[in-house]
């Protein structure tokens, strides 16, 4: 197929399985095994695409005219494909470990939920291939909107109020802030397309450059940067696949995602560069990277501290853009990719022990190693790999990052992210010697191990997590060639 | 014409005679509305002179690009409710009444579309009565008890805006000796006493406006609405207001010309004002209320208000802004409401609390209303979202970066009165209140989402809305120059 | 500026105002028509009294007079006219339906009722 | 109001003057005051004066609800269909040049049936109207 | 001049309307008030006006209150309370108007624009195009014939309101009967 065709196919693959899975959801088999389908039919179409990206070459596809002069376009370059990427492959893991999870807890209309679940892929490839600002604003609002029913799945009051702050802090920011900055962009530059070294070179003055930064990075709010990752623990209250998609797969990544690009993409690392309007970015990056990781460490609640250990990764990746030189954009990218699959292991993990012991606190996991001894492992390798510890998928974009900074000079940042590290240490070690270096609490119901699936699910992650260098090669390549221009 | 059709539907005592011959004569005005206006898009404006005396002895009819738009609005809409119409109407109206009820639709199409399309100022007031009288008694045909008091509110305050508007007109006659619109503009210039030109603005403006609820003249419109059958709320909501919208525009801009509305008068500001008043005041009100068709009728308000906040403006893409939100508006409004009509139908009363948990009941209609709700807050990929679009960009060209905020603040309240309904609709259980499952008849779903699609198709190919609209804008601009 | 030359003006716009303040400040909804009426026929003296040139006859031609009153708004003023009446006619008719629906026809009471009337399906 | 002999025979009496003046009112209308609508309304008093004296029964018999309803829509039809007929006759729309050989006798045939449509519909509607309360007044009385 | 004196009367007359709180009475002043009216229209040689207010103002518009009257009841309840807001509002308006009016050709000022624009073709031409000497009813019928239509519509329009209303009330009553 040529690339054009591919990508229209990445399209649409997910919506059609959407419609495959909702009229046959009479029958859970049959649904389940539609969506497996979708989603591995999915991960063969981007890598369809992405031999021709190696080799530079850029594939685009233009629908129709949305408003006059900007079109509803797509176009596949390094940093969506590596999204991409990431993205559909982890949604086959994350489909296996679903059904397992949503079959253990027999939850209820679980046809909502891989329907939406669908629809959020598309939403993403979406954003993903997006070719202009618009092109990506409409996906990004369509995401948010496909993943609320997944978030309110219980329907019960909690996840409602959890729903309520979900969807007003996202359209909130999206927008009150991201679409004025999208239509100042219009005015100011008279163009969206996302085009190499930004498109408001010298366009506007300082100031005005940076407020637009700064709607940008706020308006932004799946990046989850203080004060606007609220969202991100009230999302909690949904089942874990829907916590490891919005974490790992799709919402956050989106986000960031969006970021990276936007300060590519738009301004440019070069023109941020020379105008110094973004000197404040690294600041509040670094601060919730720290404050994030503080509050992970106070929170008894499994999920919640996950949660928070994630809002302080995401902002590694702002930071580590926000630095704007080339190896950390490297960094940043590779950290996206690397994160995912690690922070979508320890979901998992989380996830099963809810399931086999229904334990979600912290200090119950006391001892939980040893009757769960794979998920546990799995759980280790995450955490290993968020700390930075070689050779786990942590280690690579930490060091691009590190080794960016340094050259920089940028010695603020690296005490931060030292800190961080020790915090992350700090908050995930305690953990994993809890459970399997202390004797379990006597008297409590035993328990086996969570259903195949998940283990499945889990193991195949970890091995990623542990390949990450490896292969880390892909990655690297498509970094670089993001950063190179 | 369906000026014809609508004695012709008195003669036919039956109902289903009746139906076809309006429905007939809505498709017919609707065909022709769209010749006209790519009649009008290839070479320019129309004049036709009725009974062949040239203007202004004689009344003509001009269409030109915003009349031809506003043209194809307003019979399109009718040509949508009026088969819906065929089943609402036999629910809610005894069975003699029905053939009564498409007469006086015929008659509020008719005086719509005159008002749109005339050339001349009084004969513009003439068909503004025929709208009026015809949707008092539309409203008055409501089932509740209410229906008949929020009419006669209406029919009073109507009065009164007509009555206003006449007076308004008198004394332009008084000064220029002349009716038709296009004379009438040009004989302004060579006013030297300006003041009696002044008080006709004024008068026009405030008859005007009481016509399309502009905040604070808008008390008689949540009422109605509410209380209507649902058809008729369907296509008064979708269309009378726009019409007196474009009569508005038409006076300020081609009438009395932008340099006497902006300068001698603060109508600019005064707009602005009202307008900004009118978003904020009415969203919160809507915000607390519990049946869903005031809800919206308070969002109309609030989304009237976007319509003269683009017109205050007064730049290009304000212009565009107010006409395609005008046209965007519409379609979404009127498929909001025909679904409503269909919940009213089943559940007996479109009450928050009679939707409980029906997005499993009638999926298809709540499916539809969440969209459309979509559109309204202006989510990208729906209609509404483009006229967001050009308000803000008009609003940032205008330099004023607090309107833009304000602008894409109050989009949130709407975020937050749409999402009332989802709530209910899909995160309650089902209770008494709520119908059992079972979706609207094929009538009237089909309609309502011939517009939803409508909705979201000019959301995203908007060549014909905004190149309409840029048109209409120029025209404007261009005339009052 | 003559007094004489704008006294029609003046009764007309008396006339106007009270009509319209009758509308607004009488409770009963068949005042508020009357008043309505008023305000409307109040009107036909705007259109009419400046067509009016002394010394000229009514406008039906014929060799014996030269000057005419202006017959355009004696038109326009027999179309208001006919909308005036019609409103009137539609609004009587409302209102004996209100009268019927509510056994009342002061608006106040009116609103009390729907007040703790509530919904009535 | 049975009782009152005079009132009938005056009633009776003046009757036909009170139509012959619509008429002239009507045809007249041309070349002295007056024209469709006055003469419409003059009908339409005149039966309403005969309803009250004689009551409503006796006017209904002698001028039938449907006949009054189909008069309400016949006049705007009669209208519309000059002003068709003008387009048919390859003019504007209500153009009444072309509807007899000279302009001048198309005007005056044009402006007769006009005159005359809104006669139609003008009385129509004020007697139905009538009717409407005095109908009302009658189930008031009942109740 | 007579147009004064009977202005002024009119204005007497609105005021006892507003006052008056028996609404027959309040009817019946109406009723005069429109005579009033049609005769003023008179001397301002508007012959065809007077003659239709004269028969519609007086004549149709007091039968049907008087009608209406009948089934609602005559005394109107409750008199007036706190008139001021609709005083002020009645007042602003009253201000715009006079301060629009001023600015107007005065009383019977041949060369207002409304004499020397579009009416003089009608008072010169029209009885040679149209061959009706009656300018009015040229005017009504031929060059303005499109209002006429629409005024007969309007009219039509309320008949048929009308039917649609009161038809149904009693339909209506009857279903009330049996609930």
């Amino acid at each position: 197929m040529s690339p054009a065709q591919l990508i229209v196919a990445s399209l649409a693959l997910p919506v059609a399985g959407a419609v495959g899975i909702a009229l046959c959801g009479r029958w859970p088999n049959l649904r389940e095994s539609v969506t497996l389908a979708t989603a591995v039919a999915l991960f063969a179409c981007v890598l369809g695409l992405l031999p021709g990206v190696l080799e530079g070459s850029v594939p685009q596809l233009f629908v129709l005219e949305m408003l006059p002069g900007i079109a509803l376009g797509f176009r596949v370059e390094p940093l969506g494909m590596l999204f991409a990427l990431v993205a559909s492959g982890l949604w086959i893991v994350n489909s296996i470990y679903s059904i397992g999870y949503m079959r253990a807890n027999d939850e209820p209309h679980q046809t909502r939920f891989y329907v939406c679940f669908a629809l959020a892929l598309a939403a993403t490839m979406g954003i993903a291939f997006a070719s202009n600002l618009l092109t990506m604003f409409l996906f990004y609002e369509a995401l948010t909107l496909v993943t609320y029913p997944l978030v309110t799945h219980h329907g019960d009051a909690e996840a409602r109020a959890g729903g309520r702050t979900y969807l007003g802090y996202l359209l909130g920011t999206s927008i009150g802030l991201l679409l004025p900055a999208i239509i100042a962009t219009w005015a100011i530059a008279g163009t969206l397309e996302f085009t190499r070294g930004g498109i408001l070179g010298g366009a506007a003055s300082n100031a005005a450059l940076g407020a637009l930064l700064a709607l940008y990075m706020f308006g932004i709010g799946k990046a989850a940067l203080m004060p606007v990752h609220r969202w991100l623990p009230a999302a909690m209250v949904a089942p874990t696949p829907v916590s490891a998609l919005l974490h790992a797969v799709a919402v956050v990544k989106a986000g960031v995602f969006a970021v990276v690009k936007v300060i590519v993409y738009v301004f440019g690392v070069g023109a941020l560069a020379q105008v110094r309007a973004a000197d404040w970015l690294p600041a509040v990056a670094g601060f919730t990277i720290i404050a994030a990781s503080i509050v992970a460490l106070y929170s008894d609640n499994l999920k919640r501290r996950l949660a928070y250990s994630t809002v302080s990764q995401l902002s590694y990746v702002v930071l580590a853009a926000a630095l704007l030189t080339p190896l950390t954009v490297v960094g940043a990218v590779i950290h996206l990719a690397a994160h995912a699959v690690s922070k979508i292991t320890l979901f998992f993990a989380a996830g099963a022990i809810y399931t086999a012991s229904g334990k979600t606190e912290v200090s119950q996991l006391d001892g939980i190693g040893r009757r769960m001894p794979w998920t546990m492992l799995a759980f280790t390798v995450g955490a290993l790999s968020l700390i930075g510890i070689p050779p786990a998928a942590g280690f690579v974009s930490k060091w691009f990052i590190f080794t960016g900074a340094a050259a920089a000079g940028k010695y603020v940042a690296l005490t931060v992210l030292a800190v961080s590290t020790l915090l992350n240490a700090a908050y995930f070690l305690p953990i994993v010697y809890a459970a399997f270096f202390r004797p379990p609490p006597d008297g409590e119901a035993a328990h086996g191990e969570a259903p195949w699936p998940m283990i499945a699910a889990m193991m195949a992650t970890s091995v990623l997590v542990l390949g990450f260098a490896a292969y880390a090669g892909v990655p690297l390549a498509l970094a670089r060639a993001l950063a190179g221009g | 014409m369906p000026l014809i059709a609508a004695p012709l539907t008195v003669l036919i005592r039956r109902s289903a005679p009746a139906w076809a011959v309006a429905a007939a004569a809505c498709t017919f005005s609707f065909v022709a509305a769209v010749l006209l206006a790519a009649e009008v898009a290839a070479h320019g404006p129309i004049s036709y002179h009725i009974g062949s005396w040239a203007p202004p002895w004689g009344i003509e009819y001009r269409v030109d690009a915003l009349s031809a738009f506003v043209l194809v609005l307003v019979s399109g809409m009718a040509t949508v409710v009026v088969p819906y119409a065929w089943r609402s109407v036999a629910a809610e109206l005894p069975r003699d009444q029905v053939y009564l009820f498409y007469t006086m639709f015929c008659l509020c199409l008719s005086g719509l579309l005159g008002m749109t399309i005339t050339g001349d100022a009084f004969n513009l007031f003439v068909f503004m009565e025929i709208g009026s009288l015809s949707s008092y008694v539309l409203i008055a045909l409501g089932r509740d008890r209410r229906a008949q008091y929020a009419s006669y509110q209406y029919l009073v305050l109507g009065t009164i805006g007509a009555t206003f508007y006449v007076i308004g007109i008198g004394i332009l006659y008084l000064a220029t000796g002349t009716l038709n619109i296009a004379d009438l503009a040009q004989r302004l210039q060579h006013v030297e006493n300006l003041r009696p030109v002044l008080a006709g603005l004024a008068f026009i403006t405030v008859g005007v406006s009481l016509k399309l609820a502009l905040f604070p003249l808008h008390l008689w419109l949540p009422n109605a609405y509410t209380y209507a059958p649902s058809a008729v709320t369907a296509f008064l909501a979708a269309t009378a207001t726009k019409v007196s919208v474009y009569v508005l525009l038409r006076f300020y801009f081609t009438v009395f010309g932008l340099h006497l509305v902006a300068e001698r008068l603060p109508m600019k500001e005064i707009l602005l004002v009202l307008s900004i008043v009118a978003i904020v005041s009415a969203s919160l009100v809507a915000l607390y209320q519990s049946d869903l068709k005031r809800l919206f009728a308070y969002s109309s308000v609030a989304q009237i208000g976007y319509i003269t906040l683009g017109t205050s403006l007064a730049s290009r893409d304000g212009l565009i802004a107010a006409v395609v939100h005008l046209f965007n508006h519409g379609i979404t409004k009127g498929a909001l409401f025909l679904l409503l009509g269909g919940v009213a139908l089943r559940a007996g009363r479109a009450g928050l609390d009679r939707v409980r948990g029906l997005g499993r009941a009638m999926p298809l209609t709540s499916l539809g209303i969440v969209i459309a709700g979509l559109s309204l807050i202006g989510v990208p990929g729906t209609a509404g979202f483009v006229s967001k679009w050009y308000l803000v960009l008009a609003a940032i060209e205008a330099g004023s970066w607090w309107l833009a905020a304000f602008v894409v603040a109050t989009s949130l309240i709407a975020v937050a009165y749409v999402w009332r309904f989802v709530e209910a609709a899909y995160l309650c259980e089902p209770d008494a209140g709520t119908p059992e499952p079972g979706e609207a008849p094929l009538v009237m779903l089909l309609p309502a989402w011939l517009l939803v699609a409508a909705c979201v198709y000019f959301g995203f190919d908007t060549s014909y809305t905004v190149e309409g609209a840029r048109r209409a804008a120029l025209l404007l601009l261009g005339a009052s120059q | 500026m003559n007094v004489a030359g704008h006294f029609s003006y003046w009764v007309t716009i008396l006339l106007m105002v009270a009509g319209l303040y009758i509308v607004i400040a009488r409770g009963n909804l068949l005042k508020k028509l009357i008043g309505l009426s008023i305000f409307q026929t109040s009107v036909y003296l705007l259109y009419i009294a400046p067509g009016k040139l002394i010394g000229g006859t009514a406008p039906i031609v014929s060799p014996a007079f030269k000057v005419y009153s202006n017959p355009l708004p004696h038109v326009l003023i027999l179309t208001a006219i006919v909308v005036g009446v019609a409103t009137l006619a539609l609004g009587l008719a409302l209102v004996v339906r209100i009268r019927e629906a509510y056994g009342s026809i002061e608006e106040d009471e009116i609103l009390a009722a729907d007040r703790d009337g509530g919904d009535q399906e | 109001m049975r009782g009152f002999l005079v009132l009938r025979v005056v009633a009776k009496l003046l009757m036909p003057f009170m139509l012959v003046f619509a008429l002239y009112v009507q045809f007249h209308g041309d070349y002295s005051p007056g024209g469709g609508f006055q003469a419409g309304v003059i009908i339409a008093a005149t039966m309403i004066f005969y309803a009250l004296i004689f009551g409503l029964p006796v006017a209904r018999q002698l001028v039938p609800e449907a006949l009054v309803e189909t008069m309400v829509a016949l006049g705007v039809l009669i209208y519309a269909g000059v002003g068709v007929a003008g387009l048919l006759l390859g003019g504007n729309y209500l153009d009444y040049f072309v509807l007899a050989h000279s302009p001048v006798h198309g005007q005056e045939r044009g402006i007769f049936w006009v005159e005359v449509g809104v006669a139609v519909t003008v009385s129509g509607v004020m007697l139905k109207i009538f009717y409407m309360f005095a109908g009302r007044q009658r189930s008031a009385e009942d109740e | 001049m007579i147009v004064i004196v009977l202005l002024s009367l009119m204005a007497v007359l609105t005021f006892g309307i507003a006052l008056q709180r028996n609404l027959y009475a309040v009817v019946v002043l109406s009723g005069a008030y429109s005579f009033l009216m049609a005769t003023a229209l008179v001397a301002l040689d508007a012959v065809d006006v007077a003659m239709t207010e004269a028969s519609v103002g007086a004549g149709i518009s007091t039968v049907l209150l008087l009608g209406a009257l009948y089934l609602c009841g005559g005394e109107e309840a409750k008199p007036l309370t706190r008139p001021w807001l609709p005083l002020a509002i009645a007042l602003v308006i009253a201000g715009a108007l006079v301060y629009g009016t001023l600015g107007l050709p005065a009383f019977s000022d041949p060369t207002a624009p409304i004499h020397t624009h579009v009416v003089p073709r009608y008072l010169h031409d029209a009885l040679r195009e149209t061959g009706v000497p009656n300018v009015v009813t040229a005017v009504l019928a031929s060059y303005r014939g499109y209002d006429t239509l629409g005024e007969t519509t309007v009219v039509f329009t309320a008949g048929a309101g009308v039917i649609a209303l009161l038809r149904r009330l009693r339909r209506r009553k009857d279903g009330e009967h049996k609930a």
